[in-house]
């Protein structure tokens, strides 16, 4: 009979989570497995998350993904998991615990940090920079930022980071928050969205300002992918979503066939412009 | 006591009660106060490009809240203003992008939607007697469900309707008066405030909405079809939240079908601050667009004077109490 | 000729109540037909059956002969049944107009858009053929319950129904508009219509009435003609025994220490410069016309208004009242006209509205309520009372009107207060409950309480009263002794300032 | 006359009026019908666990929703029960883990923080006649910020505080009956409910509440201290938030400080489909709690079915509005 997989992750209604999504639906095609994915309305309801793990747990599937929101909180179901005899694989980002068998994800802090190099070389290494990211609390938000920022303040003296804003991935509430550090600042250099819903919103302020300012996002996504083509946006960081979903079935389906795993499948990051975005190791991993 | 009170009162556009309209001009002092505050702590605050912003900001959140104040004046409540919005702006994009229809019946298919919308919550309320807060609880759920399913939990673009972006970010007035670049998403905004004003203020519709918020039960002893008139205050603001929805999309160029939920509380609170009751009966969309405002002027100045954003919050919330606040004392002092 | 209504056995009851036991009436075109009966018998019952408000369990109607089904409200008004509710239903937040008008304003523009000049105009005219002065475009809401009556009243006339129900129209109203009232009657009567009237008020079936049908516990007991039944006769029809009526006898209280003094008492145009004191033992009635004043003082002194100056002694202390609840303190308490509104929390139910006032008294250790001394103390008043209710659980809302407002009564006559304030005690109560609360004024003052009686009532002032205080426009014009004559309280009632210049800023009071 | 109809009613506990207490009984068919098709379709729904994993997802949500109705009897609203909430948590975490204090200060410090939280919502309403959605949308930010801004954004955890997680998690009951591991979580769930049902039926206070929510005025016209009992009860309903701060907190082992609004939205819901109504007046804790276990066994339940999350959405406003339809239908025909 079938596997029966069921993953948890941070969110739901994103792009990102849902090329997640599309990514473990593709696994789970090709290694005939059935799929289910849930996630919280937003990156906050730790609680949320709890409560869908433990109704997953009930279900009795056969393996468990898990993105989790907070590790230390899912530790008691997570024993549980592992009490029944169901092998947990974590993506996204780890779980403090020697639980799951592996952790399909991407360094945030260096992807972020990638994002402030190419930002200094843009703006020609000195002047103001903004950043306007998804959530202050969430583990992407906090990795996202701090790398970025880290990253200007120990390299590029010249630079300096005037604002760090929070529009919640709310594509309008992002777009009042650019407009706003815009008009405040207007000598600013370049803007930095760590999302893909804060990254549409720092496009859509600055073209409603008609702004030239230097932006760099996060992840893809058909509006993204248009603001790059349309020379909106310089550039943007892309993980592998998909890439992510996918490992983590497969990964799953390993582990129920007492395969072995490395303890971490890094599934990358790439930044992408212009130039690059039709280079088939990148177009691979954009999601529209 | 009547013969004293019997001096002509002029007609002002916000409705019914003209003391209620004066009250309301009045109010706008407490959003003054905030402009002046920001405008000596910033020189970015009143520049004429950050006022356009904080127009443009207040123009989905003052449309939704216009649509809220329609129902609270009834006495009732609507959570599904945001989730509806995003429904109706699905709905364009299944018109213009899927079906590739010409602009026109984008629009008109969003207000459409949003008016049939209305019109199962209002019979919801006035034929099930549900309570309006669990009736449009169930409608913001189910519209949120649905936006996803029927995009496929993908944003829809409107790339193939080049006008599209024109609906919110055009300038209508700046193409005739080119130093007064107003978008036409707060063209609309006061267009919107225009029409129910007048609705309220002077068609049948409007005092039954008053009348349904005041004594329902002495309307109904009246012999008036109570459900009926009920039935079309949910469903013209339905339609208004499907205007938000196609200034929201024509904003971001896509109908994103996540977005939406908690922007009813937005909506909500700016209908109180203008000094609506939520017990219903009175209330005034000029006082609404003020309440909208300050919420704008305050998210913006906040931003403009680069307040970390935990204090923004505790700071936004203080001046709302302030600002309700002062607005008491004012009223008790006239 | 058959009647224009016919009501035949009809029954209904409410979840613990049977409100009305083949119950009949018959209304002819042209006649003013009373409908009497104690607090709790029916009326409204029946008479919302007929409106349309309620459906009766079983039983026919006959219009003009016709068996009819009234299934709505709208439905009663097509067949030109209209009717003045007991409990006021307007809507607050709309003027006068507005209210009397809705659901058939007048349109303009096709019918797209109202007329409100149209609107304000008919309005305008129905009050001055009702000789009433009242702007048609004030908010009812800050109307006094008397005004608001003559809003219901001017909305029912609108109608020019065949067949109107009047319950209680002149509960709230003063001689003077109750005479207005009185000649609208015989104008529709000499129209043809069919009035029903219901009236706790003995003397207007005289002056009115042409049949009297009296109603006891839901039940029908006789139709009497008017003129040639005596009073009497109706009353024991009513509560089925003969009413002692003594003679008052007013004590002498001149001696007794003074309870409560108030001078120099203002607050705008409402209250002018008003002092005066009431003795232990005394009943100090306060008369005045239609907006005199008379509430907003007591409201004042309870300190539920603002003033701008004056000064209250109790027992000769001064007392500092901003609240209530420091009144309560003092000693002083205040029954509010407008139960509704000021009187009942609807929702609670009849034992803990008697309680409101005095649930202290019944809180134990860690604030925890002694329930059986509560129900026990409930049922007294209901029994001293003879408040009609199925149990002291019963929610307040479902009482009949009258026994909504004993319930007030009780609730302050548990308070034990020195000085009591009553406004409009008895309006609604039946004559034999407005008897048992006259007793029961006089056996407080008995005891040395000092008693503020409001009435519009003359009859009530002059009957209670051991001294008299009457109000004009805000100022106390006189006092009257004990037993003075109507006609001297109406000489003080009218006497307007002596062209005293109105130095006082002008106020908005609507 | 009156002797007829005297009969004494025993006092239920579920508060003022009986008839009410034995609606709320019947109010279970709801619950019931749900919980017979979950069965019905999924073996795994009746079990043990996933019964305990239901109550443990109700106890936060419940308890909040016990707060809400308390307000919602007097007639208002309060928004800030969510922020509230992870306010007291964050004070939880100050005292234990910043701090290194013991677990009964942590414990005491939560719930005197919700206390103390309450009491200047209260004031601000009873003392400046704010209107309650705005004096407490303003505390939901004012705290939301502050929580933000004394944890420093980041989650305290409670690693030193070895009991903490002890206070949801571990099971009294189950260390006596081990057949019966009901976590403490669902225990002091039920604790809450009791103390307030009994707050409610039996005290002053109680009295009081539903008194302020059926006519205000008519209370204070009463000569009764309003003010004073007002902000009792908004104190009352800030530490039953400072028990939930403490649940969620012992559930999480930290305290997210970013956690908590939109959480307002579901207590209010769970207190209106356990039919009490906004307009204040009447309400059970009963009810509320059966409104609370509608929400967690429809949330649980399709997820145990594997419903497709956007469909989960849609199913779940469905059918709040049909169970709240129902039993407006029920009640009509009683
Ligand atoms: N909706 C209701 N639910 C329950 N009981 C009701 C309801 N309406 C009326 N009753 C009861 O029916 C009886 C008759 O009430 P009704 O209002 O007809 O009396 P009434 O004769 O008009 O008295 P009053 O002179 O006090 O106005 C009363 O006992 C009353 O408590
Ligand atoms: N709520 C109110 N809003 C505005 N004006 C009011 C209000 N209540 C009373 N007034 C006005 O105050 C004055 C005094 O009214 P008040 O009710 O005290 O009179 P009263 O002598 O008690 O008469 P009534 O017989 O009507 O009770 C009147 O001019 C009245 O119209
Ligand atoms: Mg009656
Ligand atoms: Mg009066």
């Amino acid at each position: 009979q079938q596997y029966d997989i069921a993953l948890i992750s941070k969110g739901f209604q994103h792009q990102f989570w849902q090329a997640v999504k599309a990514g473990a639906d593709k696994a789970a095609a090709e290694l005939d497995v059935s799929v289910t994915f849930e996630g919280p309305d937003t990156e906050a309801q730790v609680d949320r998350q709890i409560d869908m793990l433990a109704a997953a747990l009930a279900r009795k599937p056969s393996a468990i993904g898990f993105a989790a929101l907070d590790s230390q909180a899912a530790t008691p179901l997570l024993e549980q998991a592992k009490a029944a005899g169901i092998p947990v694989v974590a993506f996204d980002s780890g779980v403090d615990s020697d639980i799951p068998l592996t952790t399909a994800t991407t360094d945030n802090v260096a992807a972020a940090a990638l994002a402030a190099d190419k930002m200094a070389e843009l703006i020609g290494g000195e002047g103001k920079v903004a950043v306007v990211a998804h959530d202050q609390t969430s583990r992407t938000g906090i990795d996202r930022v701090d790398g970025f920022v880290n990253r200007i303040k120990e390299a590029y003296p010249n630079i300096e980071v005037v604002s760090v804003q929070y529009g919640g991935g709310d594509q309008l509430q992002s777009t009042e928050i650019t407009k706003s550090i815009l008009l405040a600042n207007p000598d600013l250099k370049g803007i930095f969205g760590a999302n893909e819903g804060s990254a549409i919103g720092v496009a859509n302020g600055a073209t409603e300002l008609g702004s030239k300012v230097v932006i760099i996002g996060f992840d893809s996504g058909a509006a993204q992918i248009k603001a790059i083509t349309d020379g909106v946006m310089a550039g943007a960081i892309t993980q592998n979503p998909v890439g992510i979903g996918y490992e983590t079935v497969a990964a799953a389906v390993k582990a129920l066939k007492g395969e072995a795993l490395p303890p971490v499948i890094d599934t990358g990051f790439y930044f992408y412009d212009k130039s690059n975005m039709a280079d088939p190791e990148i177009a691979a991993v954009l999601y529209q | 006591m009547d013969s004293i009170s019997t001096e002509t009162k002029p007609g002002l556009i916000a409705g019914i009660r003209t003391s209620g309209a004066f009250h309301k001009l009045l109010a706008f002092s407490g959003l003054i106060a905030l402009l002046v505050v920001f405008s000596l702590a910033s020189p970015n605050f009143m520049q004429t490009q950050n006022v356009l912003a904080i127009l443009q900001a207040t123009s989905v959140n003052g449309v939704l809240a216009i649509a809220a104040t329609l129902v609270i004046i009834t006495g009732g409540i609507d959570l599904s203003v945001g989730t509806l919005m995003t429904f109706c702006a699905v709905i364009a994009g299944v018109i213009l992008t899927f079906l590739g229809l010409p602009l026109p019946l984008g629009v008109l298919g969003a207000i459409l939607a949003g008016t049939a919308a209305g019109l199962v919550s209002g019979t919801i309320i006035a034929k099930l007697k549900v309570p309006p807060f669990i009736a449009t609880l169930g409608m913001m759920l189910i519209l949120k469900g649905l936006s996803l399913v029927i995009s496929g939990t993908r944003p829809i673009y409107f790339n193939d309707t080049p006008g599209f972006t024109q609906i919110a970010q055009g300038s209508l007035i700046g193409s005739i008066i080119p130093a007064l670049p107003v978008p036409n998403g707060v063209l609309i905004l006061f267009l919107v405030a225009a029409v129910i004003s007048f609705i309220l203020g002077k068609t049948a519709l409007g005092r039954y909405t008053f009348a349904l918020g005041s004594n329902e039960e002495a309307v109904r002893l009246s012999g008036v079809n109570v459900d009926r008139w009920k039935i079309a205050v949910y469903a013209l603001a339905g339609s208004v939240c499907g205007v938000a929805g196609l200034l929201i999309a024509s904003r971001l160029n896509s109908a994103q079908p996540a977005l939406g939920q908690g922007y009813e509380l937005d909506a909500i609170a700016a209908v109180v601050i203008g000094g609506t009751s939520l017990s219903g009966g009175r209330g005034t969309v000029l006082g609404t667009l003020i309440g909208a405002l300050i919420i704008s002027v305050l998210a913006n100045g906040l931003r403009i004077l680069s307040v970390a954003q935990e204090w923004q919050t505790v700071v936004t919330g203080c001046i709302i109490i302030l600002a309700v606040y002062a607005d008491i004392l004012r009223r008790r002092n006239l | 000729m058959s009647a224009l209504v016919e009501m035949v056995d009809i029954d209904k009851s409410f979840p613990g109540v049977r409100a009305l036991n083949k119950a009949k009436f018959e209304l002819l075109a042209g006649e003013v037909h009373a409908l009497m009966g104690e607090n709790g018998a029916g009326k409204s019952t029946l008479m919302k059956i007929l409106s349309g408000v309620y459906q009766r369990d079983a039983g026919s109607i006959l219009l003009d002969g016709q068996a009819v089904d009234i299934a709505s409200p709208r439905q009663a008004q097509d067949m030109g049944i209209g009717i003045i509710h007991q409990e006021l239903a307007l809507m607050r937040d709309l003027t006068a107009a507005q209210n009397i008008f809705i659901g058939r304003e007048p349109r303009r523009m096709g019918g797209l858009l109202l007329d409100e000049a149209a609107l304000n105009a008919q309005a305008a005219t129905i009050f001055a053929s009702m000789n009433l002065k009242l702007d048609p475009r004030v908010q009812v809401g800050g109307l006094t319950i008397a005004r608001q009556q003559m809003v219901e009243i001017a909305k029912a006339l609108s109608y020019k129904s065949r067949v109107l129900i009047m319950d209680e129209p002149t509960a709230a109203l003063n001689d003077a508009e109750i005479n207005e009232l009185f000649a609208i009657i015989g104008r529709l009567k000499a129209e043809g219509v069919g009035i029903v009237y219901i009236s706790h008020k003995m003397d207007e079936l005289k002056r009115i009435a042409d049949r009297v049908t009296v109603m006891r516990d839901g039940e029908y007991v006789g139709t009497v003609p008017a003129a040639t039944t005596p009073i009497e006769t109706i009353i024991s029809m009513m509560v089925g025994r003969t009413l002692s009526n003594e003679t008052p006898a007013f004590p002498d209280v001149s001696a007794a220490p003074v309870a409560l003094d108030v001078r120099g008492l203002r607050r705008g145009r409402e209250i002018r410069d008003v002092s005066f004191s009431v003795r232990k033992g005394e009943i100090l009635g306060l008369a005045g016309l239609m907006g005199a004043g008379r509430t907003e003082v007591a409201r004042a002194i309870f300190g539920a208004d603002p003033i701008e100056a004056g000064e209250v002694f109790v027992n000769g202390e001064q007392v500092r009242i901003s609240a209530p609840q420091d009144a309560v303190r003092a000693g002083i308490g205040y029954l509010s006209e407008d139960r509704k509104h000021f009187g009942l929390a609807t929702g609670l139910d009849v034992r803990n509205n008697i309680a409101l006032a005095s649930l202290s008294r019944f809180t134990g250790p860690a604030g925890v309520l002694r329930e059986s001394a509560m129900r026990d103390t409930a049922q007294g008043y209901i029994r001293q009372l003879a408040i009609k209710t199925p149990s002291d659980s019963q929610e307040a809302r479902l009482l009949s009107g009258g026994n909504q407002q004993k319930v007030v009564i009780a609730k302050w006559l548990l308070r034990d207060c020195e000085v009591l304030i009553f406004d409009e005690p008895t309006r609604g109560i039946d004559v034999g409950a407005k008897s048992e609360i006259y007793k029961l004024l006089n056996a407080l003052a008995a005891q040395g309480r000092a008693i503020i009686v409001i009435s519009s009532e003359l009859p009530e002032i002059l009957r209670l009263s051991h001294r008299i205080a009457v109000m004009c426009e805000g100022r106390l014009t006189g006092f009257l002794p004990g037993g003075a004559s109507q006609e001297d309280i109406m000489r003080l009632a009218t006497m307007r300032p002596s062209a005293v210049a109105e130095t006082e800023p002008n106020r908005k009071t609507a």
